[in-house]
């Protein structure tokens, strides 16, 4: 875990509403693994007060990548950021995604800005020689981010592009005549997706890792304000930012 | 250099900058962005007999300049405490300041019982803003009686400086300062949370899981400042100023208003070095306006007499 | 267009937003940036027996998401007002509600009973937060049989909707909702400021000359609505809520805690016309979400049950 | 008075921390007379919360201009607008000076950034045809703004530029010496130099309006925020934003 100064090299609209900007963090990146975040204090003001935790969405040598859309006050100063700002960073947090293990074939799956952690968990996952399927949801075409990613096949609320329809009704009309391969999901996105992804990954017994959101003050551990309840295990809840943001479908109520 | 040392009941403290309980874990959390040996001292999360599992989601909100939280007092218990953190803390040279949360006065002495066969307590901090389950759950800190009758079971059990945390929730917080003063508490620690709600008003639902939760940070400073100002002028045992301290400058006007030491909350989420820097920059404002001892600062406020009743309307 | 009229008492509002006393002046002192005949009505600036003076300066400081005032409830007098002021305001299509500030409860029925011979006045609110000069400079509004009485006393001089203002300065605010209640009073408005204070660290010295001051804007929003709701909760007459009211957004939340109206205060300051933006907005939301009275809103957060005393620990 | 969002044209740092920021404000610029402010939100934040008030520098047509130093959050803000930026101003507020009048020769006093109104008031004194002398004062040579002033005579704290001394000195230096003319002294300045100023203009008898400030949260009058005791009078104070900022130095105790 580090906090320092990081470069922003570049902030852009790659599609309405979705912004990609790229940090120079080699003592971040050197680290990072997929699935972690960054928690980015967004300006020296109090209002916003918090840092904003960003998933890691793409790393190249020293370049960190995080991709979101502007919903409020700190999305919005970062989406103006200048070019050469130096942003207050600490990162990387949580733990990653489980890229190694004896699977054939990596499903990714991802609702919305989700596929924020999904080409940097693609390009671990082929370092480990995995096969990967990728599927993305959204809204409608214009919020389907394709690059970096493999086989990817697309499900849109109102049918603009691919299946419409839910990205988990795409996978579930897909896994039954799917080559048989033993399979792990990863996936990220809104709660109400990833709990019905549980429900499929229990029907199909596909092992799966989901990476969790919840409001968070600190993002290290240190406020308890990032609860998931715990299936069973002696403790009734585990700390989103510290013991995930991932964690195994079979662990967590959602 | 200036003498930033200060002294509550038989505790020193080199330096008057503490974390705030429950913002800063157990004190060992973070260890990579924060250096503890360099503060006065670490509150811990408050300490309850048994573990507490804590509210369920959500339990943070952002507020204007300050943040809602509805943690519900989740801590591992004092035995774990003792077993899994105490170990660690006794290595580090600074203050351990435990705190405990209970909700009965029984258990706040079975915790303090337990703490004491330990080695590596400095002192002890009582979070008094827990419900009473005797009396329905009415919050011990709302009740001068009952807030007596805590610091008058606990002062028998220690001889360790003992500190009580008061809520500022109430009429005349002074009352309460006056009251644990009489029971021999070597300090008041102020402020905790305000009670305070946030509404998602697409969902016309409450935020925090738990409607109200305990508001913190930047918007409640000036809240503070007029507490501990008012304790100040009610007793003679030191307090330590809390609430919405950001920066050095936060911390010296706590100091004016009559602290002794102060207390490092919602900032350390922000930074985690935030209370170190605080201690330098206190260095350096003592060192730049020629204040030899920090304590010169404790309710240096000049203050015009004569400031009248009928001016007091706001 | 959704229905946007409440009612308090026997008082119709055309729509739910007033403006807050001592932060629209007497109505009539900005025509040229607000269109006052747009809004529900005005409070007027508390108006004591004599003119007031007021504080010496400083009398303002602005702090994080907040300001704190000090202006000793400076006034024209109650005369002045008749001469001077009500002409005009009963030219205006709006209600016009009558503050009314006093340092005895003698003062509180004089300045009713001179109101209550004129015409165009629509209501009344009590601002209890004054110190009472009988009983050594006790504010009314922190002790509930002081409340009390003014309630029954002013409640026997009219038959126009009386509003008692409270004080957020107390450890339960619906114990004065419910005495003001039991008195006949036909709603509660609140909140009135918080006690805060700013201090300035180069010169050692309060930044009020009253040391301490009102604390409102942004900042207190979260206390407000954590007010308005335990008032909800606790008694059945209209609630008029008050703090930290910026934008349409900030109204409805208030509304679904429980209030059937609300007072924009230092909203006005930054824009004069804060208050008519929102009767807007607070339409187009209506429309927008299906509501076609806003009463529905009055009230309606969703609120789980079974939020258990333990999870009220924070 | 206005309100309403004007262009800013431009912001300059002419010397060391003093800034000038030209508004394209016809409508207030018309109607605006010399130690006249305007109430500035600097942002839609509520960090600042309140505007920050300023006095009119110089007008030319419809452009305004301010002056002023970075000091705190809101002038932080304010100088680092963009061009183009529309700013939410509200003016022209407060009483002007009183430029007419039977009197020969204007006597301008300004200390540090009290120089803000001098150039508009200048102008309309030249208009009226009155004889126009300037008295500087700043902490050093690097502080002081002569643009668009007449007969201007400096003294600064460390004697870098003209008089080392209070500009008060200078002027009483001055004035015993000074041709016999019917005089009125304008004056802006912080609140010890225009104490001063005003011992010096009874002991001389000389007529003298003062340019007041005061911590303000509203500027137009409604909240009382501003006050200014009053010599004598039925009442102890007058509000500064509303029946200031300009005051006789005989009516107000500072
Ligand atoms: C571990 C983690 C990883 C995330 N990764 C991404 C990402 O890669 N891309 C992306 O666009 N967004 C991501 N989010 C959500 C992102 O943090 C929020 O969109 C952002 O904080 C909104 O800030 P704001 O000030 O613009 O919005 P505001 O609504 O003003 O924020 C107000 C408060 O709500 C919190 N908040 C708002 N939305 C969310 C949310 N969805 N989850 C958690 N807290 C929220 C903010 O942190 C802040 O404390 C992630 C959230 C978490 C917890
Ligand atoms: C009528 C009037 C005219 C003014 N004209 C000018 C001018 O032409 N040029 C110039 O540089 N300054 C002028 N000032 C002072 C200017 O308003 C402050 O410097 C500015 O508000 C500081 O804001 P800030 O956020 O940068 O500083 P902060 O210190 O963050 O401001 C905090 C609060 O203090 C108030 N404040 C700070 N300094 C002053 C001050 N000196 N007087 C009154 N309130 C203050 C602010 O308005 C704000 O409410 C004038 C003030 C008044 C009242
Ligand atoms: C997330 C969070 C958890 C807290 N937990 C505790 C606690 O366990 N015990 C306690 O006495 N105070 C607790 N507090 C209160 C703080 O110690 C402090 O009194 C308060 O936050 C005001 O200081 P601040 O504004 O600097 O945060 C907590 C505060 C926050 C924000
Ligand atoms: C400058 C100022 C003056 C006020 N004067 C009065 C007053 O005379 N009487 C009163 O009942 N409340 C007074 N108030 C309190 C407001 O009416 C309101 O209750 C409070 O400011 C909270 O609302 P807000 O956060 O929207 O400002 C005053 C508030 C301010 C800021
Ligand atoms: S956000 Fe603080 S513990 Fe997870
Ligand atoms: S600033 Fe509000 S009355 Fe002058």
């Amino acid at each position: 875990m580090n906090q320092g100064f990081f470069r922003c090299e570049s902030v852009r609209e790659i599609a309405p509403n979705i912004y990609i900007l790229t940090l120079h963090a080699p003592e971040i990146a050197e680290r990072t693994n997929p699935g972690q975040f960054l928690n980015i204090r967004t300006g020296d003001n109090f209002i916003p007060l918090l840092r904003r935790p960003f998933s890691v969405y793409h790393r190249d040598g020293a370049r960190l990548q995080i991709i979101f859309s502007v919903v409020g006050a700190g999305t919005k100063i970062l989406a103006s950021s200048s070019v050469g700002h130096p942003l207050d960073v600490i990162g990387p947090l949580g733990n990653p995604f489980g890229v190694s293990g004896d699977f054939e074939e990596a499903i990714l799956v991802a609702g919305g800005l989700g596929v924020a952690p999904m080409p940097i968990l693609t390009a671990e996952l082929k370092k480990e020689g995995k096969a990967i399927r990728t599927f993305l949801g959204a809204r409608n075409e214009t919020q389907i981010v394709r690059r970096h990613l493999e086989q990817v096949s697309v499900a849109t609320d109102d049918g603009s592009d691919g299946h419409r329809g839910t990205v988990v009704d795409l996978l579930r009309n897909w896994l039954p005549g799917a080559p048989k391969r033993s399979r792990k999901i990863f996936a990220c996105g809104p709660t109400p997706m990833l709990r019905a992804l549980s429900l499929l990954a229990g029907e199909f017994s596909v092992a799966c890792e989901l990476s969790l959101e919840s409001p968070m003050a600190c993002g290290i551990g240190i406020c308890q304000g990032c609860p998931v309840e715990l299936r069973d295990g002696a403790k009734k809840y585990a700390l989103i930012c510290r013991d995930g943001t991932v964690f195994n479908s079979n662990d967590v109520v959602l | 250099m200036a003498d930033l040392r200060v002294r509550i009941g038989s505790l020193e403290l080199k330096n008057p900058v503490l974390v705030a309980s429950g913002t800063f874990g157990y004190g060992n959390d973070c260890p990579d962005l924060s250096d503890v040996n360099a503060i006065g001292g670490i509150v811990t999360k408050s300490l309850s007999m048994k573990p507490r599992d804590g509210n369920p989601p959500d339990r943070i909100v952002e507020t204007a300049a300050g943040m809602l939280n509805s943690i519900g007092l989740a801590n591992i218990g004092v035995d774990d405490f003792i077993a899994g953190k105490l170990p660690v803390l006794r290595g580090y040279d600074t203050a351990i300041i435990a705190n405990i949360a209970a909700s009965s006065v029984e258990e706040y002495c079975s915790v303090l019982e337990r703490l004491e066969q330990e080695a590596g307590i400095s002192a002890y901090e009582i979070n008094v803003s827990c419900p009473n389950v005797k009396e329905g759950g009415l919050n011990f800190g709302t009740n001068p009686a009952m807030t007596a009758e805590i610091t008058r079971r606990l002062r028998k059990l220690t001889a360790k400086p003992l500190l009580i945390k008061l809520t500022p929730n109430v009429t005349h917080v002074s009352e309460f300062a006056r009251v644990v003063a009489g029971e021999g508490a070597d300090g008041v620690s102020l402020i905790n949370t305000l009670v305070g709600m946030a509404i998602d008003h697409r969902k016309r639902t409450p935020k925090l899981s738990t409607v109200t939760g305990g508001l913190s940070g930047p918007a409640i400073k000036p809240i503070a400042l007029a507490k501990v100002y008012e304790v100040a002028q009610a007793v003679k045992i030191p307090i330590v100023g809390i609430g919405g301290i950001m920066n050095t400058e936060d911390a010296v006007e706590f100091l004016l208003a009559g602290a002794t030491a102060v207390q490092v909350g919602t900032a350390n989420f922000i930074d985690p070095s935030a209370s170190m820097k605080i201690v330098e920059g206190l260095g350096r404002y003592c060192d730049e306006s020629g204040v030899k001892q920090v304590t010169e600062l404790v309710g240096a406020l000049k203050v015009k007499t004569g400031v009248s009743v009928l001016q007091s309307w706001i």
